[in-house]
């Protein structure tokens, strides 16, 4: 009934969000979310998107994979961190229909 | 009271008013959605009064030499900009590079400040400004990628988003596809849209005004160690630099007294939208913090409040 | 040029920029925020202007008729449809279902641009039609049901919401609201409404056309198998027909020419907003890319480009 | 139908159709952006007419007194609020503390419709009453957060949050912000900011009037068994006391009769925008379902529908 | 201090939001958060929101807890897919203050 | 290539956010992502945002960080419930450029 999977979640630039979905498509992940994000603080400090250019705004991108795609992803490290994701965390679940991922 | 009223244009007090407000922390705050809102509809109220302008008999004459000074303007004030940036004031290569591609294009709330400025004194210019405007927007990308790889192997990241970002730019097809839609439709519908064109048109840009305030002071505070002196200095004398090849170009191009003073006002002005979003896209590794906040905090500042006057009356003593 | 714009109202040209920089993939865009305001306002406006108009002695006559008549189409409308898109375009039966509910109700902004070439045409129009256009919205939504749920067994899933979204939807209750409100309080507040009634209108419209350019681009982008050369086809066709049954409806309820073109316009247009939501409850199986896409990308650009002028004309010969 | 009209101004029935539409569970909504920006419009329209008039010579007689009246009512209002609270409506203390900042502190809407009453009934006020209004917004939470900590320990949380937003609290820059550029600069510029500042207000308060209705109607189905019919009475009772105490604030300050009916529902309009944030920093044990729910679905509606009119007629008999 | 619950994530269609909260409801659940969804891609492939009737907006919806109702939001599998979500994964968590969940 | 670390997961009112990022910064977090709440229920039942004053709008902070970091979150108990959020959870994940959390 539930099939265990990973979950991928990465914190990137939305001018990179693209570049990050593509790698994952490419990957042979089934699908993937984009979220918005208000703010956060990490390395470079402090970041509030909403200029006008977009030029500081962040997204979540969610993806939820096989152990394989997600081996993949960790392995494509190179190609992603050139997206200059600040985050890229994947956790363990299960999921209803595993048919589909 | 009235005196300090002709100094300052009030649009331009409503900057000041965000300014301070942002400044102080206070939680006042343009929504996202409302300043993109204001941002279109200064792009498109402005291509649409350029191209209903231009119907007008004649009104075409010296459309193509204007477009092509300031297509070259675009493309040629990034070198001094670069050149500066790498010499006196010691920034990395691709901050510089992204840097100068800010100067060569063009910041249209600036442009409206210094049309709304015109307006208020009763100076006319030509209707196709508008065109030179938008035309004037993305080459210097092209300029800042070709600087930050000079000599250097690969392929910019993203190319396929980098040409539409350049040729597609929304501000670009916005401005022009309304100055033609001006051009072609409008002399018989002017008076129906006037009071959208026009009415708001003061109104709209003392909001948006606010918002660039608030800006300005977001990028000062949460960048406080980003600009070196020698930095701010560049963002108050390149714009000079820019507004005397303006005037070149203006007069060459045989303008009018307030088209020389919108061509002056074009080069001075830096881009706050659509060079920062191309430069975070092809050259990742520069700093937005630097380029962001010199635009927005030092230049555009300076350039509604001394430069668009100063342009005016350096204007006035090339023509009259 | 000037013949050009008089082929082509300038807000339809906005539409034309809107899809051209969508097909395109230019990065131009409209907040979401932005297009439901401007939805908002156009309804308002719309509304408050006709029940002002109908404050008028004696512009009520003829309310009743129209609205009866305006009703029945709703209802009525989605039978041909169905029969066309079961038959000869051979679409499942959940699918026609739900798309044959789009052609029963109406567009707003269909509806606006109509009268707004009518009001650069100088043609008077019935004060009550935007009740009629209020009234048409939703019935149609329950004939969509019916035809879905033939010969079937199973209860509507969410009926809840589904009540909600026929009786009270947001657009008749702020389209019907508006006109009561100008009716009943509007005569003595004309003059100081009109600024915002009237004289945004023109521009308003424009701003929204583009974004529905926009749309209909990134529909007809996402969804490039989904629509058969048939399904075109009937886009294109079924307007003629509703324009066919609103026209009889028209001179059966005695209207004037402006009245005869608005009845035909609304008869030939398309839900974009109420119906696809209301089917994306109520039919969940039916396939939301292909009704939003006709709708949207295909019967919209036809009625705003060809329809409403052809429409004018008819009426003309039919009422003249 | 005039008659009616007579009674009920235009912008009021907005409300109502919100407040019905939200009750009734219309989908029915007005984007968060949206409300924002008209919240924003309205402000900054008020200041700069109220700046713009008082540019006028000798219209700033009177200011300070009235300017210091309104403050001190703004502190000293809560006080009768508190001890009806904790009195006969036995609200817990914190709660009650809250409620009562309130009720010092003004409704910016509120203020808008009486002026707009005004504007209408061709009713002269002083044009320093934006100023009035700016200075009465945040002193009440000082005096609601002294009620909250009467004989208990403990500093307050988030003070320097707190302090932010009751010095430099959005509304009140932008209101006494754009009250100083209208003062400063809008002599000369006043004719072109009319269609925006004047032109648009009507429309602008309608749809702010929507959404408040709409906002009334979502407190009251989230919150059914929040609002003891004590509180109510409170909601109805309050406001009177206010408009007494303002009475003569505005009598003592010597105000015309439109000054005395602004002034008067000043102090009867409860915050709703300014003081329930502050209040949900500084004191998170109060309960937010009441007082937003008191001030927006009560106080806010009894003021709009009969308070406005009934302080206009006292003013009226007071000062005529 | 830590106590070990369920973390049920499900993205679905705006339209068929109340639905699933009224099913998460009904089958015990202490609460759960709507948020907001950019865009995605799935077997439908891609989905960008924004249309003016809302037909394709998505939100994620968050829910924790208890082992048990995770349990029952599982077997009610059927029910729970007649909403159509595009994904339903579920993950362990541990939560300060467990007599809430 | 992948290192384990926490997952801290906060829904809390928009108005408190700044607290507890403040916390989090304070306790050593290397960031953090605030990410925006459509509406959401709870004990204190249905809460929708977008009221005038932002009184109901909820949002949600998320944090990787180490086991210490998580640790001390859990044991700020007190201070971090100061700011009354709704759901503290903390699950596992593994990162990549573990040097960076
Ligand atoms: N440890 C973290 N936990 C959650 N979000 C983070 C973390 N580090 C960075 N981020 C997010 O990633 C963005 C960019 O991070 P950085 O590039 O490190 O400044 C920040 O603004 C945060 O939104
Ligand atoms: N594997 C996945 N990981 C994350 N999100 C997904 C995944 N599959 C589908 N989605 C989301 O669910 C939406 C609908 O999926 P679908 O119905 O499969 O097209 C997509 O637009 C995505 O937002
Ligand atoms: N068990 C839960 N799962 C997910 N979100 C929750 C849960 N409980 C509370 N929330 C969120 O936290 C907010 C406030 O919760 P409360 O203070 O318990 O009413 C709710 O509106 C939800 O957004
Ligand atoms: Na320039
Ligand atoms: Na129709
Ligand atoms: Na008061």
């Amino acid at each position: 009934m539930l099939h265990a999977r990973k979950r991928i979640e990465i914190v990137v630039e939305a001018v990179q969000a693209e570049a990050v979905t593509d790698l994952l498509d490419r990957l042979g992940a089934p699908g993937w979310t984009i979220q918005p994000v208000l703010s956060g603080k990490g390395r470079q400090g402090l970041r509030r998107g909403g200029d006008p250019g977009g030029v500081f705004d962040n997204v979540l991108i969610l993806c939820i994979a096989s152990e394989a795609v997600a081996q993949r992803v960790a392995e494509a490290r190179d190609e992603l961190l050139g997206a200059r994701p600040a985050i890229v965390a994947i956790s363990d679940c299960s999921v209803l229909r595993g048919e589909h991922f | 009271m009235s005196s300090l009223s002709l100094l300052i244009p009030l649009p331009v007090m409503f900057f000041g008013l965000g300014l301070a407000a942002g400044l102080a922390r206070s939680d006042l705050a343009v929504p996202d959605a409302v300043a993109k809102a204001l941002s279109l509809y200064l792009m498109l109220a402005i291509g649409l009064k350029g191209g209903m302008a231009l119907a007008a008999p004649g009104a075409s004459e010296g459309l193509f030499g204007a477009l092509a000074l300031g297509i070259a303007l675009s493309f040629l004030l990034p070198l001094p900009a670069y050149a500066l940036l790498r010499g006196p004031v010691r920034l990395d290569r691709v901050t510089a590079a992204a840097v100068a591609g800010h100067y060569g294009s063009v910041s249209v709330v600036t442009y409206a400040a210094a049309a709304g400025t015109l307006t208020t004194a009763g100076i006319a210019s030509e209707g196709f400004m508008p065109a030179v405007l938008a035309a004037m927007e993305t080459p210097a990308i092209l300029t800042a990628l070709l600087l930050a790889r000079r000599g250097r192997q690969g392929a910019v990241r993203g190319k396929r988003h980098l040409a539409r970002e350049v040729l597609l730019n929304g501000s670009v097809v916005l401005l022009l596809g309304s100055f033609l839609i001006g051009w072609i439709g409008g002399a018989g519908q002017k008076a129906q849209l006037a009071p959208f064109v026009e009415g708001l048109f003061p109104g709209a840009l003392c909001l948006f005004l606010l918002e660039m305030g608030l800006l300005a002071a977001r990028q000062l505070r949460a960048a406080p160690g980003r600009l070196s002196a020698r930095l701010v200095v560049f963002g108050l004398v390149m714009p000079l630099i820019g507004a005397a090849a303006g005037l070149g170009a203006g007069l060459f191009a045989g303008l009018s007294l307030g088209g020389v003073a919108l061509m002056m006002t074009l080069a001075a002005s830096a881009s706050y939208i659509a060079v920062p979003a191309a430069m975070r896209l092809a050259l990742p590794e520069a700093d937005a913090g630097v380029y962001v906040t010199l635009s927005v905090a030092i230049t555009f500042p300076f350039n509604i409040v001394l430069g668009i006057p100063l342009y005016l009356w350096v204007a006035g003593l090339a023509v009259g």
